[in-house]
Formats: C-alpha cells, structure tokens, sequence
C-alpha cells in the first residue's frame, strides 16, 4: 500500500520559500504568479494490505514525527 | 558541578560546549550519547548545535525521539538546568519543552558572523551575570533561525518574562519574531538560543561575552546548594 | 574463468573488440592491444571498464605524470610526499598537518549544488583516511562573469553546496578565492582543499597488508551514481529502461560525519592494516590501489558489496561512484571490535573481499569469477605519455606588445572604486557568511585577511593556510603565472605571521592533447616548481583535472596552489587591517 | 487559476532525507514502512484563466526553476 502525505506551512505562518521562488519566477518574466506556497511531498510503501489499520498508523506518523503541527498541516492519501 | 553535554549523530558543536564548560568555569562535563537513558548525575544538561540526523525532515525532527530525550524530560521536571544552542534548541523547540519553531531564515541562506544581543531577562540562571538591558556580542551559525511563535503563545511568554535574548534592532539575521533569539521555559531552568556563547569564550575567537552564561549557570546553583565562591 | 553470466545488454568480449567499444570508454585502439597482451586474453566488459578508469588521466596521469615529477617533493619536514590520500608535514611536538586539493570541476558544471558538495565529501575522506582529523576546508572557484545567468545560477548553487556540506559535518569552511571571467564560462573551476592534524604515530596508509586478511565496506549502500560518463550508447543500451542510466551522485554530509567519527575512532584503536576512501571510480580504484601498494592481490565478493538498487551488475558495482564509503583491512580477530565501533555510529559495514598473494583483483560474482586481472597491469602499466607541445600563437603576438605603452591613469580614485567593485576584487562575505567558519572553535583568524589561521588545541601552535592562482597571468605567461601563484600563497602565509612548509596544487588545464595547452602545462609546472624550491616548499600532493574546455575554448591555465604555514606562538598572528590611527605604512619589496 | 506541481527526486538518485525518516520512522516501531521518498509540492495561484497558455508557462516554469531536471521528475495539474 503507497501513502502519500503532504505537509504545508500553516496559513497564516510565513513561508520564506515561497515568496522566495515567487520573487524569482517575477524576475523571469512569469508575471501572472501572484502566490506560492511549498511544502514537502512525502511517498511512503506500507507493507501492509489493511486500510483502515494504515489510516491510523498514518496519522500517527504525520503527528509524531512528519509535521511540526506548530507551524504545519498535513493531510495524506491512501492507495 | 557536573554538566552532560548531549551526542546526537550529527551533532557537531558538543566538543565546543565541552571545552567551553573546561576553559570558562573548570567544571567536570560529560558527553553523553543519545542513546543513554538516566541523566540523573547531573547538575546541568548541554544540548549542542550540529546537524543532528542531518536536520533532514525538519531540524531537530528526529533527535527529539532519541532515548536520551526522556531522561532529558524527567531532568527538566526535576529542576535541571538545561541550556539548548542552534541545533539544541531546534530541539527542544520539537520536544515541546519550549515553545515555538524555527523556520527557513528569510534570507534562505545559511548565515555565519558575530551579531548583537540584548540581554531581555537578566534573571535566569543562565544569565545573572549579565545586567538587564545589556548589549552583547554573540556569534550565529544556522540556516534555520527564524523564530516563529504565534501570537497568543507570545503574549504569554511576555508576560512571563520567557524571552531571554533578543537581536538588537535592526539586526534581526533570520526574520525572527519579535527579533527574538532566545527563549526559556515557564519556569525558567530551560533556556534555547540561537546564538552560540560556547563560541564566545576567547578573545581570539573575536568575542568573549558568551563566558559570562557558565559563570552565570555555575554562580545560580552554588548559591542553590550553599557555596560561596563566585566566579568571575 | 566462468563462463559470463552478465546482463543480457552488456557485449560480449568479442563484441567490445569488434565494435571497439572500449574506445567510448576513452580507452585507444594501442592500450586495448596493451590489455589484451596482459590478459592473455579479450577483457569482458567489466575488466574493459575498470582498465578504463584505472588508465584514465583522473587516475593513472597518464598525460601529466612526466611533468608532476618536476616538482620538488621531498624536505625535512615531509613525512608523506604524493601518492597517498594527502601530504603530511611535520610540525612539531609529534603532531602533523596533512591536507590536500581535489578538483570537482566537471560535476559542478551539470549539476552544481551537488557537485560542489560531493567534492567537499571527497577531500574530506581522504584526509581521515590517513588518519587526521580535518581542521579546515578551504576552496577555489572560477566562474563566467556574473552578468551571465548560468555563471549566476553556478555560483549561486556552487557556494550553497559547499557551505551546506562543510557546515553539516561541522568542518569550518575558512578560506579560499573566487575569480569571475569568461574564460570559464560554462566551465566553472571547483577546487577544494582539507587540512587535517594528526599525530605521527597515527598515520595511515592505503594498503592491504597480510595475505588471508578480510577487506572491508564501508558506508552507505552503493547505487548506480556517476557510473562513468563514457557509458557505452549503443544502440541496445539506449533502448534501456530509464531506471538503467547512470544518475547524479548526492551527498550525504550526516552520512559522512557518521563515516568519519567511526572511521577515526577505528584507527584510534590501532587495528587498522590499510585503509583507503573509494573516491573516483569507487570500488575499482581502492582496491587496485590498496593490493598494489602492498604488493598483494584482492580478491572482491561483490554479491557481499551493500546495494541500493536491484539487479546491479558488477560493472555497475566496480565503477559506481556513490559517495561516502570507505574500504579496510584488519585481522580476522579484530573483526569484533571493529564492527562495534560502526553500529554504534549506525553506520554499514561489511566484509567484502580478502587479501591474496597472487598478485591479482578476482571478481566474484554469483558464484562466478566475472573479472581476473594483474594488479600491476591495472596501476603501474598504465602508458604514459609525452603530449607534443607548442608555442602558442597568442604567447607570441603578446611578447610583441609593448606594455609600457598604455596611457597613464589620472583618475585614480576613479580606477581604484572601478578595481574595488569589480565582483572579483569585491568583498566576499556574501560568499563566506554562508559557511560556517567557526565551528570547532579554533578558528583564529577567520575569512577576510591573507591567510586563514587555525589554532591547535593544547599547543600554543596555529597553521595558517591559503589558496592562490591568478590564471590569467598564467595564461599570459605561464612560467611566471605559475611562479606568482606559488609566491602570492607564500606571501599570504607569511603575512599572517607563518613560516611556509608546503603546497598542494591542483593542475586546473584544457585539452592535454592540443600541443598549445600542453605547453602552458609544461612552462606553469616549470615556474610552481622553481618558485617552490626557491621558497623551499616542497609539493606533498595535488591534484589533476584536464580537459576543462567548451566549444569556445579552453579556460585560464589555472594550478591552483594550496598553502600551509606554521605559527609556533598564536601570539605572534598577524591581520591584515589597519590597526590604530598614527601607524606607520611600509611598503615592501620593488 | 490554481497550479499543484509535485516535484520528486528520480528514481535512482539517493535520498538521504528519505532514507533518515525512514530510520526514524522504524525507529518508532512504523516496521511496515519500507521506503520513503521526500520530494517537493509547490502550489501557485495564477492571474490567468486560459488553461492551455498557463500549461505552456507552468512547465517552463518547471524545466527554468521549480524542478532541477537533472536529478528530479516533476508534474503538475491545473485547476
Ligand atoms: N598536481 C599534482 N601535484 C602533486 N601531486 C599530485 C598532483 N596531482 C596528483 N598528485 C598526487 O598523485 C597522487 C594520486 O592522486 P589521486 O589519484 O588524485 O589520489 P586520490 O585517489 O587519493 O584522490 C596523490 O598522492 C596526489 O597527491
């Protein structure tokens, strides 16, 4: 089973990256980008046939150690 | 007075924080392994800057799991000092034993020179021997500095006086909140900086202000336990 | 030999004769013959590749070697001239620098954050492979003017890279040089240099002493990074899935810190026979050289090799190039002790191979020998040559110019702000604030003044260390230019208050193969060399790195040279700043 | 118009980051994660509404800036 978790820095947090990249996607002409947010894209193989035992197990590992829910929010998928 | 100055894989300031504790106060220190599990032995606990697992994930991600870290907790509920610098502090910012995080510097570059700090809170035992107020000379090294705490959190710690370092105006390296450097804990035996002071203990090594936090530390618990002498 | 049970893909031994593929692995119709006749017999396609790398310039300076002997290499205080991982040098009280430079050049150019990175993890391991613990990294860098994008975007990615990996293993980065010009454009000059300390009694060598022993792996698992670039594209192999190319190499700098402490830690136990970093092709070019060195065979079981990815072939497993890894040799006895030291740190090793008395590298594979070559063959008899050489026609048509001739400069305000805000006179600390110049607390001087200073712990002792090449005097005569360059590090060695001991170069030139560049090597090597005698500082070791050229031609003859001076006293370190109003400015020299 | 570009390190190319959230996450008693891979997810708002021109521009952006083609893989979708 492949998990596919997505962590994002909160909202109202800033994120130095972005304005980052979105100051450097102006400086080459692409004008039209009026926000960017980047956030880490994380695939995981679970050796495991159980989805809803891996929902949990998931979440676990999103609250434990894959976000630092002081600043970011994550949500994942399971296939 | 015994201080234990943590290992992680990574870590790569705890032969500074060790040497600086021998050449400023003359103490005995240990380095301790993150894989041991009592700390009880000591008086004061380091928590050094590196790259602990690489800081990859987030900094300080995956060294707060350690085994060390549960012993570092039952320290802290006892009264331990605990000092956490750059990485350190990362840490301790991810165990939850001091509020916030620290994000991406808004320059997005690593960033290495002396900076400019002012001393918030003179009345920890990290930093009597400075006075309120007092500008110092502290070097940075660190990519990820940039104190981000949100503002209900910050209000309380205002309140309660749990911000110990700030840069001075208009020097803010990282984009820190509020110019925030360093932070303790509510009941103050547990102190994060950026800055590192175990690099400002000689004047060779262009500033020696960072000498005055152990002999703070060592002069607030001799006084705890009854004896006299004071180092200077 | 077992008969060949190899990828499908991979040619046979008569199809590399026939459609003389060894020659897109750089190897000559004449140095094929040379194998055949030292085999008894046609290479298969692992023996072609490792003959390839073994007899690469990278490895064998073939096309430098007649010159690299010109230069002075012995002195009183060398206790480890070239040869070895890095030169050593005496500086009393039994302890000893060592330190060398690497060039990570044509990396940087395709992809430069790893690249530079990758060459900073390379320099580093030969350093703790001889047993030192490195001090210092220093680094110097040519790049495209700045105006250029792409020239912008390397140095950017250049810098990032160096500072990311020095700073995570917690190596201060203290000093080095960044030159701008067109001459390097699109290929930028990543050199980078490692000090190390170390007491004599320490020091390592890379052999692979006592027949019967085990040789060790050291390090992450091995992949299919940087296989070497002159990967056959015959048809068949561009059919190839994807998954088959050869990939970029990534550092791993907490990998490396990780492969440091338990390497230092092993030697600190006195077990260690020989041990050796798999640098440039891998697996392949430490084992030779380690059986070579000490006159012994090594035979490799490459189903024990650690692999990262499925299906490896052992032509892959040989000339693949992921970083970090490291080989020993012990005793069978100490295995245990060894083995402690390394899982405590988490960090793999395994026995992969044994010391032998034959004199040759055995390959098994699946219960087959897939590869049997002489040792010999592979690091000795590599064909050396002497490349024609030719005045080249801009040398002459300059010697003609009459350089006096230039009008006088009456602005000279003027012309000083125009040379101080030149990106290549300009200040640095954009650059050297991003490393960390201060970690481990010893830095005395940091970035900024002539020469980088590094005090010693428990001494009273400091090593002042520089690098230095202007490129475009060497360009413009090339025994002067390689003369300035070694004098200039010189200077700043003494200015910081140090006495020279000696240098480490790192030959940065174009195509060896046309006479003209051939001859800026020759007269650069020359003018390095008197200036180093003259100075009496002996070469320890260096580096070579050929072919830096583009469409538009080759770069500045660069050899950078890499310099390290002792102070007995930090109280008689020198900076170079103005210090109190009223003092008096000398100046020195014509 | 909303891009999500997802920009992953190619398969054969190390992933250290990878590689330590999995030590970590063994380390946690997630036995049943057998490999992880740490790429990147970035997502912009564009001021344009013609999906076929913003296709074009996103990936120029991609191949000029938001992917390092020669050691990562990317995609995107458009909303
Ligand atoms: N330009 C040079 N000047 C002096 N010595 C050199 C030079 N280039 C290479 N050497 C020496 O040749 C030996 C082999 O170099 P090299 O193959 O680069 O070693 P390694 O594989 O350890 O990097 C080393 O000892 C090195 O110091």
């Amino acid at each position: 089973m492949k998990a596919t978790v997505y962590v994002t820095i909160k909202e109202n947090v800033l994120d130095p990256k972005g304005s980052a990249v979105q100051g450097a996607l102006h400086s080459l002409g692409f004008d039209e980008v009026s926000k960017v947010r980047i956030g880490k894209y994380l695939e995981l193989d679970l050796d495991t046939n159980d989805r809803a035992a891996a929902e949990i197990r998931i979440k676990e590992m999103c609250e434990l150690l894959l976000a630092n829910t002081v600043i970011e929010d994550y949500r994942y998928e399971l296939a | 007075m015994k201080f234990a100055v943590l290992v992680f894989p990574g870590s790569n300031c705890d032969k500074d924080m060790y040497n600086a504790v021998r050449d400023s106060i003359q103490q005995p220190a240990d380095y301790i392994w993150h894989t041991a599990t009592d700390l009880s032995a000591y008086d004061c606990i380091l928590v050094p800057g590196g790259f602990s697992f690489g800081d990859y994930l987030r900094c300080g991600a995956i060294a707060r799991f350690s085994p060390v870290m549960k012993a570092l907790v039952e320290a802290v509920e006892r009264g331990t000092y605990v000092l956490g610098v750059c990485n350190g502090f990362q840490i301790l910012t991810e165990a939850g034993l001091l509020p916030g995080a620290l994000l991406r510097n808004n320059t997005l570059k690593f960033r290495c020179h002396q900076t400019a700090l002012i001393v918030e809170n003179n009345n920890t035992p990290f930093t009597t021997a400075y006075s309120q107020n007092e500008e110092i000379t502290i070097p940075i090294a660190h990519g990820e500095g940039n104190y981000y705490v949100d503002d209900a959190t910050l209000e309380e710690m205002q309140a309660n006086n749990q911000i110990i370092f700030r840069y001075k105006k208009g020097a803010n390296p990282n984009g820190s909140t509020d110019d925030i450097a360093g932070v303790s804990n509510k009941r103050g035996n547990v102190i994060g900086m950026m800055p590192h002071p175990e690099r400002a203990v000689h004047e060779l090594l262009g500033s020696s202000d960072g000498r005055r936090m152990f002999y703070s530390i060592l002069n607030t618990w001799r006084e705890k336990h009854g004896e006299a002498t004071v180092v200077r | 030999m077992g008969k060949q049970q190899l990828s499908d893909k991979e040619p046979t031994a008569d199809q590399i004769a026939e459609q003389k593929i060894y020659k897109q692995m750089g190897v000559s119709d004449d140095e094929y013959e040379k194998i055949c006749c030292f085999l008894g017999r046609k290479p298969n396609y692992v023996e072609t590749g490792i003959f390839s790398v073994m007899w690469s310039e990278h490895c064998a300076y073939k096309n430098s070697k007649n010159l690299l002997k010109r230069f002075p290499t012995s002195g009183a205080k060398v206790l480890m001239g070239p040869g070895e991982g890095a030169g050593i040098v005496d500086i009393g009280d039994g302890l000893a620098a060592a330190f060398k430079i690497e060039s990570h050049n044509h990396p940087s150019a395709i992809e430069p954050y790893e690249g530079a990175a990758t060459g900073v993890g390379g320099i580093v391991r030969d350093i703790f492979s001889m047993g030192a613990r490195p001090v210092a990294l220093l680094n110097s860098l040519r790049f495209g003017t700045l105006t250029n994008s792409r020239a912008k975007y390397l140095f950017e990615h250049v810098i990032s890279g160096i500072a990311d990996y020095g700073n995570c293993i917690g190596i201060p980065t203290i000093g080095g040089e960044v030159m701008f010009d067109e001459s390097y454009e699109g290929n930028p000059l990543v050199n980078v240099m490692c000090v190390g300390v170390i007491e004599h009694d320490k020091i390592q060598r890379g052999v692979a002493k006592g027949v019967g022993n085990p040789v060790y792996y050291v390090g992450p698992a091995t992949g299919r990074d940087g296989i070497h670039g002159a990967t056959f594209a015959s048809e068949e192999l561009t059919e190839s899935s994807e998954a088959k190319r050869p990939a970029v190499q990534v550092g791993d700098p907490f990998m490396e810190k990780l492969v440091m402490e338990a390497c230092l830690e092993l030697i600190d136990t006195g077990i260690v026979l020989g041990i050796q970093d798999m640098g440039a092709a891998g697996l392949t070019c430490s084992s030779a050289e380690m059986a070579s060195k000490a006159g012994n065979g090594m035979e490799l079981y490459l189903d024990e090799v650690p692999q990262r990815e499925t299906g490896m072939t052992p032509y892959e497993m040989m000339l693949s190039e992921s970083q970090e890894r490291m080989l020993f040799v012990i005793n069978q006895k100490d295995e245990a002790q060894a083995m402690e030291i390394f899982e405590r740190w988490g960090v793999i090793c395994k026995k992969v191979g044994k010391v032998t008395d034959d004199g040759r590298l055995k390959l098994f594979h699946n219960g087959e020998i897939v590869g049997d070559m002489p040792i010999t063959a592979l690091v000795d008899e590599c064909p050396i040559y002497n490349k024609p050489s030719k005045v080249p026609a801009y040398y002459e048509t300059n010697a003609s110019v009459d350089t006096l001739r230039y009008e006088e400069v009456k602005d000279l305000n003027g012309a000083l702000a125009k040379v101080l805000a030149s990106p290549t006179v300009a200040n640095k600390e954009w650059v050297y604030n991003q490393y960390d110049y201060m970690v481990n607390t010893s830095t005395a001087v940091p970035p900024g003044s002539d020469a980088a200073v590094v005090a010693i712990r428990g001494t009273k002792k400091a090593l002042a260390m520089t690098t230095d090449c202007n490129g475009r005097f060497v360009y413009l005569d090339p025994e002067v230019g390689g003369r300035i360059a070694v004098a200039e590090a010189a200077r700043n060695i003494v200015c910081s208050g140090a006495e020279p001991l000696a240098i480490t170069d790192n030959l940065n030139f174009g195509n060896p193969e046309k006479p003209e560049i051939f001859w800026q090597m020759e007269h650069a090597v020359e003018g390095m060399a008197d200036a180093c005698r003259v100075l009496e500082t002996p070469v320890v070791g260096g580096n070579v790195s050929l072919y830096n050229e583009t469409p538009k031609g080759a770069i500045y003859p660069t050899p950078v040279v890499g310099m390290v001076g002792l102070i007995q006293d930090i109280d008689y370190i020198t900076t170079q700043g103005f210090k109190d109003e009223g003092d008096v400015i000398v100046l020195v020299g014509e």
